[in-house]
């Protein structure tokens, strides 16, 4: 398969009054033309900050792209001239943000905010790129397409801001979509829709989609790999099967572990993972899950643990995976997941 | 409905500043027929007091005052004997709006380009220039820069007229000298307003568009950032508009800035009310568009309860 | 079944700590049209329950939400907080309602002033009702972000400090400090990850044991709806459309709307990710301009013609179970 | 693979031990915060350095050359800068640098009175009216009312009233100052009313509300810090504007009576210079209002830094 | 006289220069908005140096500013010296060619009497029979004593003889006005459109606040006379501004420069100093501690160094002041000032004699507080810190300082509310007389609060005196007893400076009036 994308051994900080803060720490991923590539992970960790890295939206400073390759089609973005790279933004890789109430500018009507970057790229009348922005709204669902056009921001509500990012991300049909948690502020029927016109697209032109999101529902809706960010690292990656079914790392175990059970009649208590996230201000010299793991292990405290390959395509990063560790027993495994598909199959749903 | 209240509001507070600049003038000592030296018999005095109705109880005057405003007769000048202040308002707004008009315009596209300039290059040489110049800008004020200005423009490099009005040429020097101080101002503005806005999300997303650098400033930039911009510009433009007696009086421009201060030495009771209506007028009308303009600038600001 | 039946009402009625009786919220925008956000909504929220509100985006549920808490006027309606009508108070009933009745809300980086350290975020309504000074005030702050599972030291620190969950648990500190008895939380969980999802949502059932309150709690996740929901009202274009309880919802929706939902929601598993789900035909009608009749008319699988042309009636069609559909 | 020295080390790990992720930055008073951030700042430093270097001057200056600001020498008029007259002197003979020195009391005094002024009545007046313009029927008669009292006092000739005060009032720094309270604020309160007016949509304004925290609260502690840049930049300008007002008021009759000077009066009076080149005369004094103004501008930006906790961290 | 080095002909341009292709114009710098230039309103220098140009009166003034006949021809005064009979010139006509008549000159005269006029001047025609009752509200028109006999003959009657009656004809508020131009608008002197003179030039363009041209007048009967096609008047009121406009060109005509730029070009040869016919002075209020007492207010008086004030600080050249009449009044025995001499010397030992010698008169221990006050303005504010100074230094007196803005300094100084004040007194025709009028007891202008029956008495005398040597005697007399009790401190005589364009000749400089251009003439 193409590869459209391929970043290498990333790494950028950000410079404050109290130093350096390591959000993004040598992160390696690619994505295929046609593939949805989802990443996950906790808040903070630095998914936003890779994404916006490849955008080349960090601003430097107080950001320094410390190292690494973003190599798009061929191209490495990160050599490109600001002019180059204006060319390919917008047109080639679309981006949605993740937070649609500041993302949209308030004292700009959100149609013209639309039409605006298909101006920059498509060679379009000022009217042609209205009628393109009035078609986009009406396909990301959001009703009176003619009377939306002419509003502002804060005359939406919180999801339909979020479709209109949705709608300027995808009015030049890019190559590479990157979706910063687009369907978070949307009702389960719009994420569909959402997600639906996402993958529609992405069948049509072929399109690889990069989808930052908390769902896991969506992730295994949509993505056909994964990757799991946390403390600025990528601790592990696969494909959906490998992930939910075979996951190698704890903080893995942890999120799959927290989500309710909405087909189970009785309620359990959610597992979270205790604790909070490290300070990237200071990472810790060893694994940043290290504290608040369960499983950790003196060496974890020491050493940052390599990537360890499960199986082809299928990496994590922790030391359980050395041989030389004790196994663990974990209550999140495959079986319980074999269940839960039974139980999912045999609901009796009436439509 | 709106509109009739505040139109109904601007009239109350014209009649309040008449009324009460009225009060002051009337209390502050002096007299419009004795400002030269020699003084005048009685009797010559009395005929002109009687010549401006000035023999009246104040009472009557204040009534007289009010009856001539709402017939837009403004009455005679005492100092300009064979003028009326409608006349010098007539013959002197023409130069005064001129001015004040390019001086804004200097003053905003130069201070807004200035401001956005240094905000987009943050502590770096441009921004520092911009500061020493803003600085500069604010600490020589226009009395002190006109006859530099002149000096090196005028009469060492022979540029540019000294003073006097009529051509472009002319304009040239006192629209720079009343504009730098605001350029100065608006620069400063601008610059701490953009720093704001260009660190906020939708400027991401503009980015991520693909739109240049320029257009971003232009169509996301200026338009978040420039509310303090317009809140200062507001009273500043009628301060411009209506003359600067400063200026008029160093490059001998006939507007109507010097009557703001000399009616007022040399107790000009015409012209005083004159200019004062005139002034204010002009201030509350802008002071309601400025108002205006920031729900269009922003229509997230809401100015009245009326319609959530 | 008749006893019963009245039974539950008289219990309802004894028990609702705030009930909205014909609750009507219009926007005015360009053009003289209004949005109609909230349609004459009538609910009831029993003490001590979770009442989950979820419903397509744009329905008004945050609309609802704030103008239940008094952030917003209602157009018309009433709101009743413990049998006293909240728009029609005495000054000081008024201060004490508008304290008991607090909000969480949906972005926590918006509602944090970003000038000011945590503790004084969380002492805003300490000093504002007075609730304690000097070193209990201290202690309380302490408290309040012990029991939201910060640190007492993170008092010290600007918003900007802390990752997304950590401040809404500062937005959570801080409603609790009033010793509220109702709050309304819009979408508190949908930019958290999930494993700190788990951690909040854990925190406001544990809360609800603790302190006895009383949750409006707005998401669209349903799965942590039904998790933490005893009832759950389902919303489409300013109309309710289902009232029930949690696990009557999710075993047998009647409306039309609630059972599209439901089929929407996305499991985490890969295997059954290709799954029959009910797509909705057509278009959001306009807010502005309403269809006739029944408002989900347009897209209802099972449109009739009664539909166009008779608003449907909210019933009770089983114990706990209200919904708007001719079907029933 | 990954090649690890001691095995010994895959062991579960003490509890104790994995409680390390409580780092910690240290957390300073915030007044102590505030302050070093200020130092940290370079050109806040060069302002708060600059500012105490001229308030020192203001202070001994005088007193470190033999003449006195008022001594006059008739038949040594206007000359250059020497070792003797280090700042030259000036048009009656008098030392420029004493009357620099000498100077700087008066028009420093006037600039920190009137960005006082400028604080506790404008941006007071300025955050009531932009707070409440929307708030219901009695908001908006608020905002309504402070704004006319504004357009009232902008719209009253100022020279008048200069008058009937100089009629009413002994000459005197005192006199400034009440002169300049009368509409030195009022170009601040529109701002800041505009920058609020903006501001209050912001959903921590709803929240705090909400809480039931007070309106003066609401205004003080979440508006007007968050619209510190434009605040702060407004102050910086009101001094050097206040400081040739007090030049304008003192020449009218109203302020501090000759002999004595200002740095604004100063600068009135040797405007000629510019044709006969005696440059000093209006340099320094010029130079002085400069500089202090460059001194309040990078305090103030650093200022607007360590009180914006986001540029801090 | 003429005192002004601009009168001499340089031998080699002769008079031949006219015709050359030198345009004959000039720009004079006028300073301010003439506020009314019409006869009967105007009152200030401004509009008189241009009305003086566009009109001319019974009476001009020759090249040494001495009064002459104009308009008319002929005069004759009857024996008791109470009736002129003036016969006007056959030529004389206006701007539109119409002749000017005795008619013109009678209505003009009764314009400025008519009390709805409201002339600040009528005044000055109060020595004519009836013109005081007239302008009053008190008489009718037909009893003043002004008379159109015929179209040519004009006659005027006065109360008593007048001393200086040419002199004060050459004043505007007795030039003709047209009777027509008048009646058809009243706004006539507004505008240059409208307006109708009889002078060497005639207006043809007022721009409010910007300037006046006046061209040469070919109706005027000296046509030849007259070299200037065109001269305007500049109105640019700020000394730094005319000066530069003078230096690039754009102005060959300006005066009062400012005081900075003296020192530098006093050795230029376009800079003259004119005296001016005024007195610069500080006024004591007699009825206010400590200048109650004569001697300190001489003492006061003895202790200012006026040689190096005006050395030193004024530096235009002005003449150290030790009396009331500056000079440039001319008298049968010579210059009234000359005649005069001086009424005091400084003498700081004498004055601080004096000084003690009052105050023990009074029984001070210490000298009450003393504020001198003068009214806003940058030169007064540095001689009064000057003078400060020297009190300081030479009396060891402190005296503290105040200002006021011109109106509000006029209304103080009339209630005396002051104990020294500046003031400063310029002639309107050059006669010792109206200096001297000043300190009249009854004078509105006398804020000092000195009354001396004796110096009135002889005032008056020497007003109804026939005889010219007797007539100055008078006024030496009062000059003397006025010095003697000091009311006021001179300090010294005006000044004109001017800076003119070397390629101009023949300006006439008057000691009381600005710069007459009838006979001016660029030559390169
Ligand atoms: N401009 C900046 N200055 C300093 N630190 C920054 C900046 N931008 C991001 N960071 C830090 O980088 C880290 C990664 O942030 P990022 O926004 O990528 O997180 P995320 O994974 O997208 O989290 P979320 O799920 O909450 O969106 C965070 O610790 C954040 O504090
Ligand atoms: N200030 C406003 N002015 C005009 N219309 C508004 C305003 N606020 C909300 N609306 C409209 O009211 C309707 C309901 O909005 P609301 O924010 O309550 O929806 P919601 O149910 O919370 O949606 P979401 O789940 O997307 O947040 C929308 O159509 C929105 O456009
Ligand atoms: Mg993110
Ligand atoms: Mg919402």
């Amino acid at each position: 398969m193409d590869r459209i994308l391929e970043v290498n051994n990333l790494e950028v900080n950000f410079k404050t009054y109290g130093g350096q803060v390591k959000a993004v720490r040598d992160v390696s991923f690619h994505v295929n033309k046609g593939e949805v590539v989802a990443i996950v992970g906790e808040s903070g960790s630095g998914k936003s900050v890779t994404v916006q890295t490849i955008m080349g939206l960090i601003p430097t400073p107080p950001g320094i792209i410390k190292g690494g390759t973003i190599d798009f089609q061929g191209q490495d973005l990160l050599k490109l001239s600001k002019r180059e790279l204006r060319k390919i933004k917008g047109s080639k890789i679309g981006m949605i943000f993740q937070d649609p109430m500041t993302s949209l500018n308030p004292t700009m009507v959100v149609g013209k905010q639309i039409a605006e970057g298909v101006i920059a790229h498509q060679n379009v009348s000022k009217k042609e790129a209205k009628a393109k922005a009035i078609e986009m709204i009406k396909l990301v669902g959001i009703p009176n397409p003619e009377e939306r056009y002419h509003q502002y921001p804060h005359e939406f509500s919180g999801g339909m801001r979020q479709r209109a990012m949705i709608a300027i991300a995808l009015a030049c049909k890019p190559d590479l979509l990157i979706a910063d948690e687009p369907t978070t502020a949307l009702d389960v029927t719009i994420q569909a829709q959402v997600l639906e016109l996402m993958k529609d697209i992405q069948e049509k032109t072929n399109t690889s989609i990069i989808l930052i999101t908390h769902d896991l529902g969506v992730v295994a809706e949509t993505a056909q790999r994964v990757m799991v960010m946390y403390g600025g690292m990528m601790v592990e990656s696969g494909t959906v099967f490998d992930l939910f079914e075979n996951p190698k790392h704890p903080y893995t175990w942890g999120l799959l572990n927290s989500i309710p059970d909405v087909e189970g009649p009785e309620k359990k208590k959610l597992i979270p993972i205790e604790g909070s996230p490290p300070d990237l201000f200071a990472p810790p010299k060893g694994c940043p899950f290290a504290p608040r793991c369960e499983f950790a292990m003196d060496i974890c405290v020491e050493k940052m643990p390599g990537a360890f390959e499960i199986n082809e395509g299928h990496h994590a990063k922790c030391w359980l995976n050395d041989e030389r560790s004790p196994k663990v027993d974990h209550e999140f495994a495959p079986k319980t997941q074999e269940k839960q598909q039974a139980e999912t199959v045999g609901s009796g749903q009436k439509w | 409905m709106y509109i009739v209240k505040r139109f109904l509001t601007m009239l109350l507070t014209i009649w309040v500043i008449a009324s009460l600049t009225f009060l002051i003038m009337k209390m502050i000592p002096g007299d419009p027929f004795a400002s030269d030296a020699d003084v005048l018999p009685e009797e010559v005095v009395e005929n002109m007091r009687a010549k401006y109705n000035l023999d009246e109880p104040v009472p009557v005057q204040y009534a007289l005052y009010l009856k001539n405003l709402v017939t837009l007769d403004l009455g005679p000048s005492i100092q300009s004997e064979t003028r009326t202040v409608n006349d010098i308002l007539i013959a002197g707004f023409p130069a005064s709006a001129t001015l004040g008009i390019q001086s804004i315009i200097v003053a905003l596209f130069f201070g807004l380009l200035l401001g956005i300039v240094a905000a987009l290059n943050h502590n770096k040489l441009p921004d520092y220039s911009a500061m020493i110049f803003a600085i500069i800008g604010i600490s020589v004020p226009s009395f002190i820069l006109a006859p530099l200005l002149i000096n090196y423009f005028a009469v060492e490099w022979g540029l540019l007229p000294v003073a006097s009005w009529g051509t472009f040429q002319h304009s040239v020097l006192p629209t720079i000298a009343l504009a730098t101080t605001p350029l100065a101002v608006v620069a400063r503005f601008m610059r701490s307003s953009m720093l704001e806005v260009m660190n906020q999300n939708y400027i991401k997303t503009a980015d991520a568009k693909g739109l240049s650098s320029v257009k971003i400033v232009i169509s996301h930039g200026i338009r978040n950032a420039i509310l303090p911009v317009v809140s200062f510009i507001g009273p500043l433009f009628v301060a411009l508009i209506t003359g600067t007696f400063v200026i008029e009086k160093i490059f001998a421009i006939p507007g109507i800035g010097k009557y703001f201060v000399d009616s007022i030495f040399n107790r000009d009771y015409p012209v005083i009310m004159g200019t004062t209506v005139f002034f204010s007028v002009i201030l509350v009308v802008t002071l309601f568009l400025i108002d205006i303009s920031y729900r269009l600038i922003d229509p997230r600001i809401k100015l009245t309860s009326k319609g959530d | 079944m008749v006893k019963e039946l009245t039974d539950a009402n008289t219990k309802a009625v004894q028990d609702n700590l705030v009930e909205i009786r014909s609750l009507k919220k219009y926007f005015n925008v360009k053009d003289g049209q209004t949005v109609k956000s909230v349609d004459d909504i009538s609910i009831e929220i029993r003490r001590g329950e979770t009442f989950g509100l979820v419903g397509e985006s744009g329905s008004g549920k945050s609309t609802l939400g704030k103008t239940l808490v008094g952030l917003q006027s209602p157009t018309s309606g009433e709101i009743i907080y413990n049998d006293q009508n909240v728009l029609d108070l005495d000054r000081e009933t008024a201060r004490n309602v508008n304290k008991e009745m607090q909000i969480i809300f949906q972005d926590p980086h918006a509602s944090l002033n970003p000038r000011m350290r945590v503790g004084e975020i969380i002492a805003e309504g300490i000093d504002a009702y007075k609730l304690a000074k000097g070193k209990q005030r201290t202690e309380r702050i302490y408290e309040l972000l012990e029991r939201v599972g910060l640190r007492p030291e993170h008092a010290k620190r600007f918003p900007h400090e802390f990752s997304g969950g950590q401040r809404q648990r500062i937005g959570i500190a801080r409603a609790l400090a009033v010793e509220p008895k109702f709050i309304v939380a819009d979408e508190p969980i949908s930019a958290l990850d999930v494993s700190i999802q788990a951690q909040v949502i854990n925190l406001m059932e544990e809360l609800k044991e603790t302190e006895g309150l009383t949750y409006l709690f707005i998401a669209h996740d349903l799965g942590m709806v039904k998790h933490i929901s005893d009832r759950i009202g389902v919303m489409y274009l300013g109309k309710m459309m289902e009232l029930s309880n949690s696990d009557d919802m999710f075993r047998n929706p009647l409306h039309p709307y609630t059972q599209a939902l439901l089929s929407a929601i996305p499991k985490a598993n890969p295997r059954t990710a290709k799954r029959e789900r009910i797509v909705l035909m057509g278009d959001p009608p306009s807010p502005t301009n309403p269809p006739s009749g029944c408002r989900f008319r347009t897209r209802c699988p099972h449109a009739m013609d009664i539909c166009a042309a008779k608003d449907p009636e909210w019933k009770q069609v089983e114990d706990e179970h209200w919904v708007a559909c001719h079907l029933y | 693979m990954v090649k690890v020295g001691d095995d010994a080390l895959f062991r579960p790990i003490d509890p104790e031990r994995q409680q390390t992720d409580v780092i910690e930055r240290p957390s300073l008073g915030i007044w102590k915060e505030t302050f070093l951030s200020i130092i940290k700042n370079k050109l806040a430093l060069l302002g708060l350095i600059l500012l105490a270097i001229i308030i020192f001057f203001a202070l001994f200056g005088p007193a470190m050359t033999p003449y006195s600001a008022s001594e006059q020498e008739l038949t040594n008029t206007n000359q250059p800068p020497s070792a003797d007259h280090w700042f030259g002197t000036d048009d009656l003979g008098r030392d420029m640098w004493a009357r620099t020195w000498q100077g700087a009391r008066v028009s420093l005094t006037i600039g920190f009175v009137a960005a006082f002024i400028d604080l506790a009545l404008g941006v007071i007046i300025g955050g009531v009216s932009g707070y409440m313009a929307g708030r219901g029927k009695a908001g908006d008669k608020v905002d309504n009312v402070l704004m006319r009292i504004v357009e009232i006092l902008y719209g009253i000739p100022y020279l008048l009233v200069v008058i009937l005060l100089m009629v009413i009032m002994e000459p005197g720094i005192v006199t400034i100052i009440i002169a300049l309270s009368i509409t030195g604020w009022v170009g601040m309160a529109r701002i800041i009313r505009g920058q609020i007016l903006q501001l209050k949509s912001q959903e921590y304004v709803l929240a705090a509300e909400k809480l039931g925290t007070s309106h003066p609260k609401i205004i003080s502690r979440h508006l007007l810090p968050n619209t510190m840049g434009i605040i702060i930049i407004n102050l910086t300008f009101t001094i050097p504007t206040a400081i040739f007002a007090e030049a304008f008021l003192s020449f009218l009759g109203l302020g501090v009576q000759a002999p004595f000077a200002s740095w604004g009066t100063m600068a009135n009076d040797s405007l000629g210079v510019i044709l006969s080149g005696q440059w000093w005369r209006l340099f320094f004094p010029g130079f002085m209002i400069a500089l202090t103004m460059f001194a309040f501008n990078s305090l103030g930006d650093g200022i607007q830094d360590a009180l914006d906790p986001r540029a801090r961290k | 006289g003429c005192y002004g080095g601009g009168g001499e002909d340089t031998a080699q341009s002769g008079d031949s220069g006219g015709d050359s292709d030198i345009k004959q114009e000039i720009v004079v710098n006028a300073m301010t908005e003439p506020p009314a230039i019409d006869p009967a309103i105007a009152t200030d220098t401004t509009s008189g140096w241009v009305l003086d140009h566009i009109f001319e009166g019974l009476y001009t003034r020759d090249e040494e500013g001495n009064p002459v006949l104009g308009a008319a021809e002929d005069v004759s005064v009857s024996e008791d010296g109470k009736t002129y009979t003036f016969t006007l010139r056959e030529d004389a006509k206006w701007s539109d060619g119409s002749p000017v008549t005795a008619n013109d000159f009678e209505f003009a005269w009764e314009r400025v009497l008519n009390p709805d006029t409201g002339s600040p001047f009528a005044f000055y025609m109060y020595y004519i029979k009836g013109a005081e009752a007239y302008n009053k509200g008190e008489g009718s028109v037909e009893d003043v004593g002004i008379t159109a006999v015929d179209d040519m003959t004009f006659e005027v009657e006065l109360n008593a003889p007048l001393g200086y009656m040419d002199s004060l004809l050459t004043l505007w508020t007795f030039y003709p006005v047209q009777q027509k131009a008048v009646e058809a608008d009243e706004n006539w002197a507004a505008e240059a459109d409208t307006y109708v003179s009889n002078g060497p030039f005639e207006m043809t363009e007022w721009q409010h606040e910007s300037n006046v041209v006046i061209e040469k007048n070919d109706e005027y009967y000296g046509e030849e006379e007259v070299k200037m096609e065109k001269v305007t008047f500049e109105l640019v009121n700020e000394a730094t501004t005319y000066y530069q406009m003078f230096k690039t060109g754009e102005l060959d005509l300006v005066m009062t420069l400012p005081t900075d730029v003296i020192a530098s070009e006093r050795e230029n040869e376009e800079y003259m100093e004119v005296p001016y016919y005024g007195t610069y002075m500080y006024m004591f209020n007699v009825e206010e501690e400590p200048f109650n007492n004569a001697k300190v207010r001489r003492a006061f008086a003895m202790a200012v160094d006026r040689q190096s004030l005006t050395d030193n600080v004024t530096l235009a050249g002005e003449t150290p002041a030790y009396a009331m009449v500056p000079e440039g009044a001319e008298t049968p025995e010579g210059d009234f000032r000359e005649v005069g001499g001086d009424y005091f010397e400084e003498n700081i030992e004498e004055a601080k004699q004096l000084l003690e010698e009052g105050m023990a008169e009074e029984g001070w221990d210490t000298l009450p507080e003393v504020t001198l006050m003068y009214n806003t303005s940058e030169n007064h504010k540095k001689i009064a810190e000057a003078v400060q100074e020297m009190l300081s230094n030479n009396l060891d007196v402190d005296v503290s300082l105040a200002n006021q803005e011109w109106g509000t300094y006029l209304d103080t100084t009339k209630q005396g509310n002051f104990q020294m004040a500046r003031m400063g007194w310029i002639g309107i025709f050059l006669d010792p007389v109206v200096n001297l009028d000043y300190y009249l007891g009854d004078s509105p202008n006398n804020r000092t609060g000195w009354v001396n029956e004796e110096y009135d008495s002889i005032m008056a005398e020497s007003k109804v005196e026939q005889d010219q040597a007797k007539r100055y005697e008078l006024l030496h007399q009062a000059e003397e007893i006025l010095l003697e009790d000091m009311p006021f401190m001179p300090v010294y005589f005006y000044k004109n400076t001017y800076m003119v364009n070397q390629d101009y000749e023949n300006i006439a400089y008057y000691v009381n009036r600005y710069p007459y251009l009838k006979w001016a003439e660029k030559t390169q």
